[in-house]
């Protein structure tokens, strides 16, 4: 199996207009993490790797940010004063990959090259070769310094920049994350979001089973956030929460989204297994039937 | 001991780890104080089969790698002793200080075992390739480091670092190696052992570039040309003697390592070198951080094949004007 | 100013028999941190170099350790049963060795080789070289690691043997530590305690101008411990609390001691300027003066 | 440029903070993107001046090296020009990671000040003697290696890297050092200095090691032996050239450095002369962690002392049987 062309079929989605009704950029986000799931997994598939089940579990989150939230455009991609998004779970280039083609930072067709010989598109995100990525993660626990860093950077220029930065659960075991914590909640830096894709599930098994992040909001609040829940896969949900922040004056916010790895797909949801396994052809048939079947797909939060 | 040599290429190959897992397991029945130590890497070091031996002595401390060195000092000093099993690019760059403090200086009988070295995540970039991790080990004093070739001489010298007391750091493959050694051979700390004899010029390499440098050797055969193969497991301590013989007899040496180029093996033997006899070095790793590629692509991209390695020979044997 | 044997002078105190009453525990404790005060004075004032702040603010708590509650004595260094006393904040060397020498873990005379070429007295403790000292630190965020790591081998041998740490306030800005505390709530290690010294102060500034700790109760138990705050400069408040962990069985203890960098002497108490300036002669005399002055000093803990 | 020759080792001592503060306000007075990052170090950085100055530019994470680093990455991110002030030791053992991905890979305009390195702690022991950052920081890609050696180079340094872009690693000496060059002195990158000619053997040299050579030139000169003493400020990327020349034109090279005995200055030398023009040369550094000692006492024990570089040299220009 290669990746081709042929492959990347996905269509360029972009933004609405500024002034489009909540219900219509709902709508436009479904529609948007519905195509980059479709594309995603094809690039999985047809690459033979990737990080399918990390990719789905945020692919919603993605979508909303870069569908309606973050003040960011092909055009803006280099201007000083744009929005900041990092993806310190790096191990979900792929989905950051095809949400930026989606949203006009890169060539649809380009992601043909997904980890081809000297591509762009690296198994984790490279800064210095796709526009639209701020910061080159992959080892955990990097990126939420880096958002401190440019939250800092944003706050000494008196600007209203926001910056956002999507980190997994089990990547919060890592120390630096807190270092990190405690210096945003010092330097009051309320225009920095760190968003939590909470799917309870790490590389090797769940989160309570390896080193239990729970009380999660009770340990981020003691770190001076202020502390929202969402269900991650609720486009409704997240475009309220990621556009409204600041929650509180002063205080950086610390967003859980409940998520699944691998949603919605049936036999990859909140399935441990989906951490990197490849879709055999008969997976990936079945995974494209369920996501081009009419309907928004259901999560329901687990009880905690 | 037998040196396994025709056609080598031809061999079947093996995941270094699948040797690791089964050694590991082989000592903890014998040792009732060897625990393994992860950082949620129990499927990516193969453990799943020595949790389900050992549920207890597996202990996984989540993405934590300062955590994982530092709680294996504090096992060793309960007198346990801990095989740390990490990819070997964050165990190396994110629990540095803990190596050099809690292992090293502290003299903790501590096992670091680093999982998945050099390019061997190929795609997933130079975050996860560990070619520095040499470099910076070997820096560090009180430290051993040691890169097996083949899932004969890893099994070897794991069982070589769980009855030698104080720190030790081994590199264990995943990118798949035919075997370069016969079941009876015996792991000596800092020794060399010639894979290959030879007169005109010497390969030094070790972990999942020897092999290639043998196969480079019978290239330069096939010219006329008699290549010295030392395999050179111990990048620290040196085998200063079979250094010095290699340079004194023959007309130079080049050395192949999946590392960087300058600081490990490479880096090692030209320090010996001009200290006891100067002689040419051709140092071959990565000048650089990789582009996308699979591991396969980058070793022979930066002359890590048999073909860069035979080039090397070559031009060391008759420069060029 | 050299020092030397002379500047050695005190007495070693040992242990009291076992069944000794509290009130006598209590009298011992304070009379060899009175003792171990004057003493590491001394260390500081004529080597010409140590931390003498962080000393004093932790002495109280290493006399009431090696003095009352720690299974282990001078016959007993080496015995594999023996409890375990990490000092993480290693910045404090002098106060540990001072202790030791008072417990007769070294001879008081070699006190006098402290920071001296080629002497077993470093300037952070080297556990290959001074019998007593359990890990080699200095570089701050090492030793609770450390102390999960011996309390997890006294778990898998099934053993009472216990886990002490003292960690520095500043300290715990480290990403490491809570890395740590993250496992030792998953691992259930209730004979783990984990000891702040809580002087509100570190190398430059206070913890609250560089990176605000509290809520430091809130923080350790959303880690997973149970929380205990004590004066750290009452002998009778620290034998009650460090004697009686755990407090709540399954979970490690987080004992919060408030303490005063440079207690009780007048000029260094609560002076950040005292992290490791060494007093001159008039302010070694001054000290001395104070130390020896009959009475126990008053430690009012601060509204917080 | 002037080099200040005469008699060095009697002329005043400088501690490089002095100038790495001084300069560092003057730099941040002339562009307003400049900030420095510490990590509780304000004051072992001698940075109150520069805070009293720029209280906000002055960013101080607590104690805490890797959001120290990866902070100064999303500054930069940001357009800010970071300048990381901390230990040595801690920024590089403890940061590494941060390093390699956060500003080397990601090729960040971050300027990483390693303050007090080497063995400037002396009897604080070698869990604070920062003697193998040089080896770590050379091992990783796109990571520019500077080891200034007197007040005014550090100065010098300190305004190039202002106005390069891109990551750079400079060490900044708390032991203090005689100026060993005049104030018309402008640093070049990857460039030695002949701070003084000579045909018999090469001393080369940095950081505060480098007046101890100019010494020890001297001390030879008494002898009838004629040393070429170069500064080598730029570890990473190294002057070929200059180390060529000398391997060609002298009996051999003595490296002098606060630092591990090879993977550093010494290492680059080492590799440098066996790929281009074998020659002997003699790497002084410390092989081990050091005992208790004051850093001047370690110097000297471990031969980094005048007497213990002519030494050296000595036996390279004439090998005893
Ligand atoms: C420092 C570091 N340690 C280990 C890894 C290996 N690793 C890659 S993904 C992963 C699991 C991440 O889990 P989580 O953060 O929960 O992400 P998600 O569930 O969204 O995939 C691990 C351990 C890494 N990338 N970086
Ligand atoms: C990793 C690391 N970074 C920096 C230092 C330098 N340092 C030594 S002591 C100290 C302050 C410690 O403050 P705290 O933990 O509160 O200790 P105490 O107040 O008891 O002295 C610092 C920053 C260090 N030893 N280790
Ligand atoms: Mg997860
Ligand atoms: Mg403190």
């Amino acid at each position: 199996m290669t990746l081709t062309v042929e492959h990347t079929t996905m269509p360029v989605l972009g933004r609405l207009p500024i002034h489009s009704s909540r219900a219509e950029q709902v709508a436009h986000i479904a529609e948007a993490a519905k195509q980059i799931r479709i594309q995603d997994l094809k690039l999985v598939h047809y690459a033979g790797a990737g990080h399918i089940g990390g990719d789905f579990s945020a692919i919603d989150i993605l979508a909303t940010l870069y569908g309606a939230v973050l003040d960011i455009t092909p055009e803006t991609v280099n201007d000083p004063e744009r929005d900041r998004f990092i993806l310190s779970k790096g191990h979900v280039a792929g989905a950051l990959y095809t949400t930026l083609a989606a949203f006009g930072f890169l060539p649809v067709d380009e992601l043909a090259t997904f980890l081809k010989p000297l591509s762009a598109l690296n198994g984790h995100p490279n800064r210095n070769k796709v526009a639209g990525v701020e910061a080159n993660t992959g080892p955990l626990g990097h990126g939420l310094p880096v958002a401190v860093g440019h939250a800092l950077s944003a706050k000494l220029d008196v600007s209203l920049r926001r910056t956002y930065v999507l980190v997994g659960d089990g990547e919060l075991q890592e120390g630096s994350n807190w270092e990190a914590m405690m210096a945003a909640s010092q330097y009051q830096l309320d225009r920095l979001t760190v968003i939590v894709d909470r799917n309870r599930l790490q590389q090797g098994a769940t989160t309570k089973e390896t080193n239990d992040l729970d009380p999660l909001p009770e340990k981020a609040a003691a770190f001076g956030f202020a502390v929202v829940e969402v269900n991650g896969h609720d486009h409704g949900e997240l475009l309220d929460v990621l556009s409204a922040v600041p929650f509180r004056p002063g205080k950086p916010t610390f967003v859980i989204a409940h998520t699944h790895k691998g949603h919605p797909i049936s036999f990859m949801s909140n399935n441990v297994a989906w951490h990197h396994r490849v879709p055999d052809d008969a997976e990936f048939q079945q995974a494209l039937t369920e996501l081009e079947s009419a309907g928004r797909p259901r999560f329901d939060r687990e009880p905690v | 001991m037998t040196v396994v040599d025709t056609s080598i290429a031809d061999q079947p190959r093996y995941d270094c780890r699948d040797a690791y897992v089964e050694t590991l397991a082989e000592l903890a029945h014998a040792d009732h104080r060897i625990v393994g130590v992860v950082n949620d890497s129990v499927g990516s070091s193969k453990l799943n089969s020595f949790r389900k031996a050992f549920p207890d002595r597996l202990i996984n401390v989540g993405i934590a790698e300062q955590d994982m060195v530092g709680v294996a000092s504090g096992l060793a000093n309960g007198g346990r002793i801990p095989f740390v099993s990490a990819a070997s690019c964050f165990l190396t760059a994110r629990a540095l200080e803990q190596i050099k403090a809690d292992v090293a200086y502290s003299n903790a009988n501590v096992k670091l075992c680093g999982m998945s070295p050099g390019v061997a995540y190929g795609e997933l970039g130079p975050t996860h390739h560990s070619i520095e991790d040499i470099a910076w080990l070997r820096a560090i004093a009180n430290m051993t480091v040691i890169v097996p070739a083949d899932p004969v001489e890893t099994a070897a010298a794991l069982r070589w670092a769980a009855t030698s007391e104080g720190p030790v750091f081994i590199r264990v493959s995943r990118m798949s190696v035919p075997k370069v050694y016969g079941d009876d051979y015996e792991f000596e700390l800092g020794k060399a052992i010639t894979v290959r004899a030879g007169d005109d010029v010497t390969l030094i390499s070790n972990g999942t570039v020897l092999w290639r440098a043998l196969v480079a050797a019978e290239q330069l055969a096939a010219e006329g040309i008699s290549a010295r193969v030392l395999s050179m497991p111990t990048v620290k301590p040196l085998d200063v003697d079979a250094v010095v013989a290699a340079a004194r007899e023959t007309a130079g040496i080049v050395t192949a390592e999946e590392a960087v180029a300058g600081g490990g093996l490479g880096g090692a033997v030209a320090e010996t070198v001009v200290q006891h006899h100067p002689a040419r070095v051709s140092i071959l790793g990565f000048p650089e951080f990789a582009p996308t590629g699979s591991a396969g692509y980058l070793l022979d991209r930066y002359g890590l094949s048999a073909e860069g390695i035979a080039d090397a020979a070559r031009k060391l044997v008759k420069p060029s004007s």
